[in-house]
């Protein structure tokens, strides 16, 4: 069975990947990675859900056994500092990129290649 | 606006902190309450020169009695604002007559501007566009005729001030000066 | 000694990087010679756990927080981990060294920060024991070797990092995805563990995680096609960096390949995903060669051709017996010491010359000796003539090849090596019997570093034993699954 | 209880009709607009989500989230009116 | 089921609904301006609702007063940070050249700037020619 | 258009396959292992009520040191990209008063937020990285309102290193105390507050790591901020 | 520790010693004393080795996990041993030839190499010193010339691997690598039959690729003219003498290793082994095509170069007979072909040492000047012509009895037209170098320097001494391969359909000599005439059609070949080479395009393939 949230996950990967793949533009290109990596995220988090649980902050009176896996949401963290992190060298070098060539086409970024 | 003495801004500053930890940590705990006190002692030091220029000046009762008082007023104006403009988004006919008017104000203080820009954008209809000095642009939904047919500039701030600016600055003069 | 002090591999560079930003005020020279410092102790440290691990003959886990994995996360530092640690560690040492002479762009102190960074990096990934902790790793090490590969803010370099970005993206999503399958299958991340448990996964998640895990990390390992930044990065990085990148960077990809493949291999689909990855290595072998045939760059055309091995090491590291496994190691440590020599050499040359176009080179056998003969010995070494380090291990690699009944991929490969041949002789021509320039001072620190190297390459093709025996440990190492889990303490969380 | 479905179905909508002018612009200022709605609108289901799951840290998450999407948009509109 | 509850639904539901109509502004506004007129503030009391309307609930069904501090915090927070970034929005889509919509009937901005612009153009000129 | 068609073709073939791959992880089922065994131990083990605090922090400690690492990676390395020899801030249009006013009035509270949920990152969803970013929202929201702000660099990146090796010397002392790297000595070798479970006052060392990781993280964001904001200036 | 690792790697030590010290005289005293170990050891050896034919030397050791086995019974020593002889010819050659310490490392690092490959029993050590002979000798060529040394390295690197290839297959069918058990396990696969036909058959065809190269055999033989002329001469001697000799011992061990498989898999044609027959067609061909191009030639070099090549085919068409008289007179035939080239080649290297000249029409009238060395020369063409009483004869008779015993006529008309083409281009060596007319720029040639007579010396001796006495060398081999195979006694060879007494004709031949000279000396009333006299027949000679002796002396026999010669090998690796050096252009622009959005499709098309794979 594939859940919305499953599907929302796949979704944005693939969207994300469609970008790469056909935008000319690099930021474009950047801004799908991202999405592609908020659907590895969403993707994470659904794999940990259980249904009818609850956060795993045992407070409230929640006991250890009514709450979700913690350990994707924990992956996730980490995951979503990297991806920041990656965009940010992204975005200098993307920078740098305009700066010495003047476009942002992938198709005109191509001094080395052969 | 002359400056209230560091100690005063500062002590401004951390009751303002401490209140707001209060309010976030929505809890007694004497815990909670310890480090919040040295949390907003700490911040405050650091930031209290940002923060206020008039120190505890901004806690005197008659501020606090007309800012209290001025929370429900503005409520009703936004939600009667609010109201106006779901008559104007469900009309079919869409009855809009927008542009962009010049209002001036008395408030002197930057909270005070801002209060007063807030409000405006706050309250349906009007959305503060920029201020400049004393003066203030709004874009407005829908223009009276006494506003847009003002026969000199003059008239024009006047009449789009007393329709937008007024009715909050009497409030806000006091609270903010 | 305690061997849980083996975490400051870990803990050194990175405080040291943190340190940086307190000396950074001091000047070029100052931070410099902290790197150099730091690389040194990083390697006594190195040392003491090799000598600790030969020694004993037992690896040494890690519990981070003393939390018994898979609760915790756990450094396994076998006999692999052990050697490769010291590789990389004396490796960066060297290149510290490099880097006063080769790294003249400003700001310095992120360089040393990022160069020490790297360097932990690949560390890390060698070491870990947990899936997940190895993807945090090789992000450290991608997202530093994109930074590094900018570094020198040419447009080219922006360009280089930008490519890399964009792929290493998109392998590292792919793999999280892969990782979330195993995951959500399993319930855990500790490679023992997962070893455990790998043939009870459903076949189809096995399958589809296996494979996404193998190909995120196949972008980092540089396997056609996916390697199309690589010749980039290593164009376009500083000359130690992608000394770094050939020696250790990739060696950490290809291991953490091994080791995931290894260690799932009781999961379903197990065999095809081991047969793809034979496919894709051979192609890069001949791809590659091809690819660097006609350079007119060196530092380019030895970039490809470490991609080639790279290939080759990936082939022995896939083809599931131990005897590949061991060539593979033995070559991934051939091929680091020829590679660094080779990189060093033609980056010195870039540095005194002002470039590494082959023009660059006529008649360096006269005007840099020193540079030209090691850098010869080097590519003789990468050609694989004998008495030369990478014969024994490309022999061993090609019978164990043939042995697993791929011939096809043997005769490919040796099809390959034939340019190969080709394209280094044609170098090592031009060094000694064209006609070049004035004579050029060599640096002192740099000829002794690539002279202990270039010794190195001829002592292990004259007397390969001792390397050998070290190797075929770690080969087991990597190999010998059920060891693996014997040697992690599991503490049998839910069965 | 009126029922869960009223507000969801309301908030659904707002959130596609949001959705819609995020897509179609035809301004950059519009898009941006249609984010503004759109992360306020989230700001108050994710509040509504506390009280479904009957968990006051949720609301921590909420301000958190209200305060980073108010840095977004400020940082967007900067950014289109040459402010950075 | 009380009365604080039921006002906490009532609240909640009033919320939504603006928040519908906000978004229904969005759509059926000409322009990007009035577009904001009624989306942003809309959006705002909707959230106002919800999110006091929510508090109330929860202190009606049992649950803590922090419920009620907490959701106060974020509602002020947004009533002071919505119109800031609607302020600073329209000011974008003005100066990034978008212009009003044809049915606009006065822009007093405009007259504002060009006099600006004036005084600025003229006094570099007459400084050079001390 | 050949390519695109050819790009969906494909993205809808690896989808059908990645959802196959899912299939086989139901959603909504428990699929835990570990994870169990966290949420049964972690309150007596570590003294956090929040598992996934817990698990970022003391079982997959390593993780965060990474993570933490990560980031600085990319402040150092927007720091090396962006460096030039002179550089400065280029914007064109002032923030009007409403703006720069707002700004100075929400600063403190937002600091004061963001303290609050690196201190509460064993009690509630938060710790040291949102923290981190909200306090980097504050000095972001001070770039935006003022066109010459500029963070004190050199203070920041200096706090930046000073953060990170103290992360990296509570985990040496963990080991000098307990034997292991990023071992919780406060927790398991003093008991700190195991009385106090629930309450601001436990956690062992996580408190004490997530403000580590809160000033880090706040001052590495704002960092990248300030380089991405700032343009070579040429005299 | 015994005499095989003394005498495996004291050239190569000699030879990094001379490399480092590298000053004149102690090089060159290094390099010959470690040359001549080997063979002074060699010689310690022989007795033993001959007392116990079925007990060889043996040396082992384990490098890198390889145990290494080196061996040497009575073949390894006659290998060795000729190796040896030349190589010490050789390094007196290049005391007088070569002046730095590159040469002398290649050489003799070449010299351990070629060794190595003759004393090996498995096949690490083999395939090891294989590829380390090869690598010096293409490191003696490519200084000189590049496009020459690429030639000969790109096939002789085609070769090795082909070898290892082979080596792995037979690796991974039986598991062993050593000499021994690989002939054992082969053996009993003979009859079970695990190997199958077409992989014993892909096994052969390698191995055949492999020591084809070495041995220099049609039609990979094109590297060879150009390697031979393009290096030091002396070490030509050494590099066609002794070395492409690894390729012929390369077929040997085909039949020591695998001769039993390669029967049983191959079966038989027309009543020969089938494998055998090709070889033995190799050989053929080889004979006929490099003799028909040795004619041709316009460079002393390029002749002698392509005359290696057609005398190592005859070695191979002699043990493609696969009888034993076939063997024996194929290893005779190493022996003098060694002796007689190397002394060819040393007389090229003191040809142009004194004159610079390597072209016919160069030349001319030198026996008067070098007349030492016009003897020597006269020794080795009488040698390779197969004048009696040379060695060349007797190794060239024996193949001759071999091939008609064999039944193959065909074969033995290719030897008959070989030898008839040989004798054609030592004729005009024999004249146009030293007879007629001098050149006036070859006045002050001076007799070649005494290193290189004494090297001239030394391949010279054992010309006319096994040549007179060739039942010395056939005693031996009949011993070696373990039967009486060619009767008689030391001055007479008997085989079943022929005897030979090269005693009788050696005393005839002086004896004729002799009469020959005192009717020149005494009889002929010629003018004498100054061989610096550049007119003929009183005419001056036109450039473009010149059919002197010096100039496009075989032309006519050109214009007949023409058809044939339009259809070369080597044009045709070089078109091949060409093709794969566009292609790898075209794949390099083609995949590193540089465009990050079709690398970001490989992605996505591996993925995809990943995803097919699942799906499908
Ligand atoms: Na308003
Ligand atoms: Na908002």
């Amino acid at each position: 069975m594939i859940s919305v949230y499953y599907f929302g996950a796949i979704a944005l990967v693939l969207v994300g990947l469609y970008g790469v793949l056909v935008k000319k533009n690099l930021m474009k290109i950047l801004i799908s990675l991202s999405i592609m990596e908020t659907g590895v995220n969403l993707l994470l988090i659904s794999i940990g859900y259980v249904s009818g649980k609850s956060a795993p902050i045992l407070s409230e009176g929640v006991k250890w056994n009514q709450a979700v896996d913690p350990i994707p949401q924990a992956l996730v963290l980490t995951a979503i500092v990297i991806g920041v992190a990656t965009t940010a060298m992204a975005l200098s070098a993307a920078i740098l990129i305009y700066e010495k060539y003047g476009t942002l086409n992938v198709e005109e970024i191509r001094r080395l290649r052969g | 606006m002359e400056e209230a003495s560091k100690v005063s801004r500062y002590l401004y500053t951390l009751i303002i902190l401490f209140l707001i930890w209060l309010a976030l940590t929505a809890s007694l705990d004497e815990q909670e309450l310890i480090f919040g006190f040295v949390l907003s002692a700490i911040v405050a030091a650091m930031t209290y020169p940002i923060f206020t220029t008039r120190g505890l000046a901004n806690l005197h009762p008659k501020r606090v009695a007309y800012a209290i008082a001025y929370a429900p007023y503005f409520l009703w104006a936004m939600i009667m604002a609010n109201l106006d403009v779901a008559y104007r988004v469900l009309h079919p006919k869409r009855p809009i007559r927008p542009g962009i008017v010049h209002c001036k104000t008395i408030l002197k203080t930057n909270p005070g501007k801002l209060s007063l820009a807030n409000s405006i954008t706050l309250t349906p209809g009007t959305i503060t566009l920029d201020v400049d000095g004393d003066d203030y642009f709004i874009h407005w939904i829908w223009v009276p005729d006494e506003v847009l047919h003002a026969e000199s500039e003059e008239v024009h701030v006047e009449k789009a001030s007393e329709n937008i600016t007024r009715p909050f600055e009497k409030f806000l003069k006091v609270i903010f000066g | 000694m305690n061997g849980q002090y083996a975490s400051l591999l870990i803990a050194l560079p990175l405080i040291s990087a943190f340190f940086v930003p307190l000396i950074k005020g001091l000047g070029r020279k100052v931070v410099m010679a902290y790197l150099v410092l730091i690389t040194a102790l990083q390697t006594a440290i190195a040392g003491w756990v090799a000598n600790e691990v030969y020694s004993t003959g037992k690896p040494i886990i890690v519990m981070a927080g003393g939390w018994k994995p898979p609760v915790g996360i756990n450094l396994y530092i076998g006999h692999f981990a052990a050697l490769f640690v010291l590789i990389i560690a004396v490796i960066s040492f060297f290149m510290a060294f490099f880097s006063f002479k080769a790294v003249t762009v400003e700001p310095v102190d992120k360089y040393a920060m990022l160069f020490l960074l790297l360097m932990l990096g690949a560390t890390g990934m060698i070491v870990t024991g947990d899936i997940f902790n190895l993807f945090v790793f090789m992000e450290i090490t991608s997202i530093t070797a994109y930074a590094l590969t900018a570094y020198n803010k040419t447009g080219e370099a922006a360009e280089a990092s930008m490519k890399y970005i964009v792929l290493g993206g998109i392998g590292s999503s792919f793999f999280l995805i892969g990782v979330a399958l195993i995951y959500g299958a399993t319930g855990t991340l500790n490679m023992a563990h997962l070893a455990q448990l790998a043939g009870a996964i459903d076949p189809t998640v096995a399958q589809v995680g296996l494979a996404l895990i193998i190909f995120g990390l196949a972008v980092e390992a540089e396997l056609f096609p996916l390697n199309a930044w690589a010749p980039d990065a290593y164009q376009a990085a500083p000359h130690p960096i992608t000394v770094m990148f050939s020696a250790l960077v990739v060696k950490a990809g290809l291991y953490a390949i091994a080791r995931l493949l290894y260690i799932l291999q009781n999961a379903n689909g197990w065999s095809g995903v081991l047969k793809l990855v034979i496919i894709m290595a051979t192609l890069t072998v001949v791809v590659a060669e091809f690819s660097a045939l006609r350079q007119k760059d060196v530092k380019r055309m030895i970039a490809y051709s470490s991609i080639s091995q790279v290939g080759m090491i990936a082939f022995a590291l896939a083809l599931g017996t131990q005897a590949g496994v061991d060539a593979g190691v033995f070559h991934m440590v051939n091929h680091a010491i020829v590679k660094a020599l080779l990189f060093l050499t033609v980056g010195y040359v870039g540095v005194a010359l002002g470039g590494t176009a082959i023009e660059n080179f006529r008649g360096l056998g006269k005007r840099m000796p020193l540079t030209a003969l090691t850098l010869t010995i080097g590519s003789l070494a990468a050609v694989g003539i004998p008495l030369f380090n990478i014969f024994w291990s490309k022999v061993r690699i090609l019978l164990a090849g043939v042995e697993a009944g791929y011939s096809w991929s043997v005769a490919l490969i040796l099809g390959a090596s034939v340019v190969e041949a080709v394209y280094y002789l044609r170098l090592i021509h031009t060094m000694w019997f064209v006609e070049g320039g004035e004579r050029v001072r060599e640096n002192f620190v740099i000829g002794v570093i690539a002279l202990f190297l270039a010794a190195l390459i001829i002592a292990i093709g004259v007397y390969p034993n001792d390397i050998w025996t070290i190797v075929q440990k770690a080969g087991q190492d990597v190999f010998n699954v059920a060891n693996y889990i014997k040697n992690v303490p599991l503490m049998g969380v839910g069965a | 209880m009126i029922g869960v479905g009223v507000y969801l179905a309301l908030i659904a909508i707002a959130t596609l009709l949001s959705m819609y002018r995020f897509m179609v612009g035809p301004t950059t200022p519009d898009r941006l607009v249609a984010v503004d709605i759109m992360t306020t609108i989230t700001t108050g289901l994710m509040v509504l989500f506390a009280l479904y799951y009957k968990r006051i840290i949720f609301l921590d998450v909420a301000l958190v989230y209200a305060m980073l999407a108010f840095g977004g948009v400020i940082a967007f509109a900067r950014y289109m009116e040459g402010g950075l | 089921m009380n009365a604080l509850a039921a006002l906490g639904e009532v609240l909640v539901l009033i919320g939504t609904f603006f928040y519908f109509l906000s978004t229904l502004g969005l759509i059926r506004m000409p322009d990007v301006y009035n577009r904001m007129q009624t989306s942003t503030k809309s959006a705002t009391l909707g959230s106002l609702g919800v999110i006091i309307g929510v508090g109330i609930w929860a202190v009606g069904n049992g649950l803590s007063w922090a419920w009620l501090v907490k959701a106060t915090v974020i509602a002020v927070f947004l009533l002071l940070t919505n119109p800031i970034s609607a302020h600073a929005l329209i000011r974008a889509a003005y100066k990034s050249g978008i212009p009003l919509w044809h049915g606009s009937v006065v822009d007093k901005y405009r007259e504002h700037i060009e006099a600006k612009e004036k005084v600025e153009t003229e006094a570099p000129q007459e400084g050079g020619e001390e | 258009m050949l390519k695109r068609s050819l790009a969906i073709i494909s993205i809808l073939i690896i989808g059908y396959w990645l959802a196959q791959g899912l299939a086989g992880v139901p959603f909504g089922e428990d699929k835990m292992l570990v994870g169990h065994y966290y949420l049964q131990h972690v309150k007596e083990q570590t003294g956090a009520v929040n598992a996934v605090t817990a698990i970022v922090v003391n079982y997959r400690g390593f993780d965060t040191l990474g993570e933490v690492t990560v980031l600085f990676i990319a402040s150092t390395g927007v720091g090396a990209l962006l460096w030039r020899k002179k550089r400065g801030r280029t914007a064109r249009t002032e923030g009007s008063v409403v703006l720069t006013t707002g700004v100075e009035l929400l600063f403190p509270f937002i600091v004061m937020f963001g303290a609050y949920i690196f201190i509460h990152g064993h009690l509630t969803p938060g710790g040291g990285f949102p923290g981190g970013a909200t306090m980097a929202t504050a000095f972001l929201l001070l770039y935006m309102a003022f066109t010459i702000y500029e963070i004190p660099h050199k203070a920041f990146e200096k706090v930046e290193g000073i953060a990170g090796m103290s992360y990296v010397l509570v985990g040496l002392i963990g080991l000098a105390i307990g034997g292991y790297f990023l071992f919780d000595w406060i927790w398991q070798t003093w008991h700190w507050g195991s009385d106090n479970i629930g309450r601001l006052f436990s956690g062992g060392f996580i408190p004490v790591i997530y403000t580590i990781i809160g000033i880090k993280v706040g001052t590495e964001l704002s960092g990248i901020v300030d380089n991405m904001l700032k343009e070579e200036v040429r005299e | 520790m015994n005499e095989i690792p003394i005498i495996l790697f004291t050239p190569l030590l000699a030879g990094v010693l001379a490399w480092l010290i590298n000053v004149k005289g102690a090089r060159e005293l290094i390099g010959v004393i470690g040359a001549a170990t080997p063979l002074a050891l060699l010689a310690k050896l022989y007795s033993p080795i001959v007392s116990n034919p079925n007990n060889p030397l043996t040396y082992k050791l384990t490098v890198s996990g390889f145990n290494l086995t080196f061996k040497m019974g009575m073949l390894n020593w006659y290998f060795a041993v000729i190796a040896s002889l030349v190589g010490l010819a050789m390094a007196f050659g290049m005391v007088s030839t070569s002046k730095n310490g590159y040469d002398w490392l290649f050489a003799l690092i070449s010299y351990t190499g070629v060794l190595g490959v003759f004393l090996s029993w498995d096949f690490i050590s083999f395939f090891l010193l294989w590829e380390l002979m090869t690598f010096a000798s293409f490191m003696m060529v490519l200084k000189r010339n590049r496009h020459e040394s690429l030639k000969y390295f790109v096939l002789s690197v085609i070769g090795a691997y082909a070898m290892l290839l082979a080596i792995a297959l037979i690796y991974a069918k039986t598991g062993a690598l050593d000499f021994d058990s690989i002939r054992q396990a082969l053996y009993m696969d003979a009859m079970l039959g695990s190997i199958s036909k077409g992989e014993t058959a892909l096994i052969f065809v390698l191995f055949l690729t492999a020591f084809g190269v070495k041995a220099g055999a049609w039609p990979l033989h094109v590297w060879a003219p150009g390697a031979y002329s393009e290096t030091d001469q002396s070490y030509t001697a050494f590099f066609s003498g002794a070395l492409s000799k690894a390729g012929v011992y390369g077929f040997l061990l085909l039949y020591i290793l695998m001769g039993a498989k390669l029967y049983y898999a191959l079966g038989t044609f027309h009543g020969h082994l089938t494998f055998a027959y090709i070889i033995a067609w190799i050989g053929a061909i080889t004979v006929v095509v490099a003799s028909f191009l040795a004619v041709l030639q316009e460079d002393i070099r390029k002749l002698f170069a392509y005359s290696s090549v057609g005398q190592v085919g005859y070695i191979l068409l002699a043990f493609g007979l696969g009888t034993g008289l076939g063997f024996a007179g194929g290893l005779f035939h190493v022996l003098s072909h060694a002796v007689f080239k190397g002394l060819f080649w040393l007389v090229t290297a003191a040809i142009i040492l004194q004159t610079g000249k390597t072209e016919f029409k160069d030349f001319g009238g030198l026996a008067e000047k070098m007349p030492f060395t016009f003897a020597m020369g006269l020794i080795a063409v009488l040698s390779l012509a197969g004048i009696p009483p040379m060695a060349g004869f007797a190794s060239k008779w024996l193949i001759y009895e071999a091939a008609i015993s064999a039944h193959m006529p065909l074969v033995a008309g290719a030897i008959f037209l070989g030898s008839a083409l040989a004798f054609a281009y030592v004729v005009r060596f024999l004249y146009a170098v030293w007879f007629g007319q001098r050149p006036s720029d070859l006045e002050d040639v001076k007799e070649a320097p005494l290193p290189l007579l004494i090297a001239m010396a030394i391949l010279a001796i054992p010309n006319i001494v096994f040549g007179i006495a060739p039942g010395l060398v056939t005693n031996y081999l009949n011993k070696a391969l373990g039967g009486q195979i060619v009767g008689g006694n030391y001055y007479k060879l008997v085989t079943q359909t022929g005897t030979y007494n090269a005693l009788t004709v050696a005393l005839l031949l002086v004896v004729g000599l002799a009469i020959a000279g005192l009717i020149y000396i005494y009889g002929a009333k010629a003018r004498k005439i100054p061989v610096t006299n550049t007119y003929q027949s009183g005419n001056p000679v036109t450039e473009e059609f010149n059919l002197s002796i010096r100039r496009n002396f075989y032309l006519p026999l050109k214009e007949a070949l023409a058809f044939w010669l339009r259809y070369s090998f080597d044009r045709f690796y070089e078109r091949i080479a060409q093709l794969s050096e566009d292609f790898a252009d075209a794949l390099r622009e083609g995949f590193y395009n540089g465009n990050v959005q079709a690398y970001s499709w490989y992605l996505a098309v591996i993925l995809l393939i990943l995803a097919l794979w699942g799906v499908l």
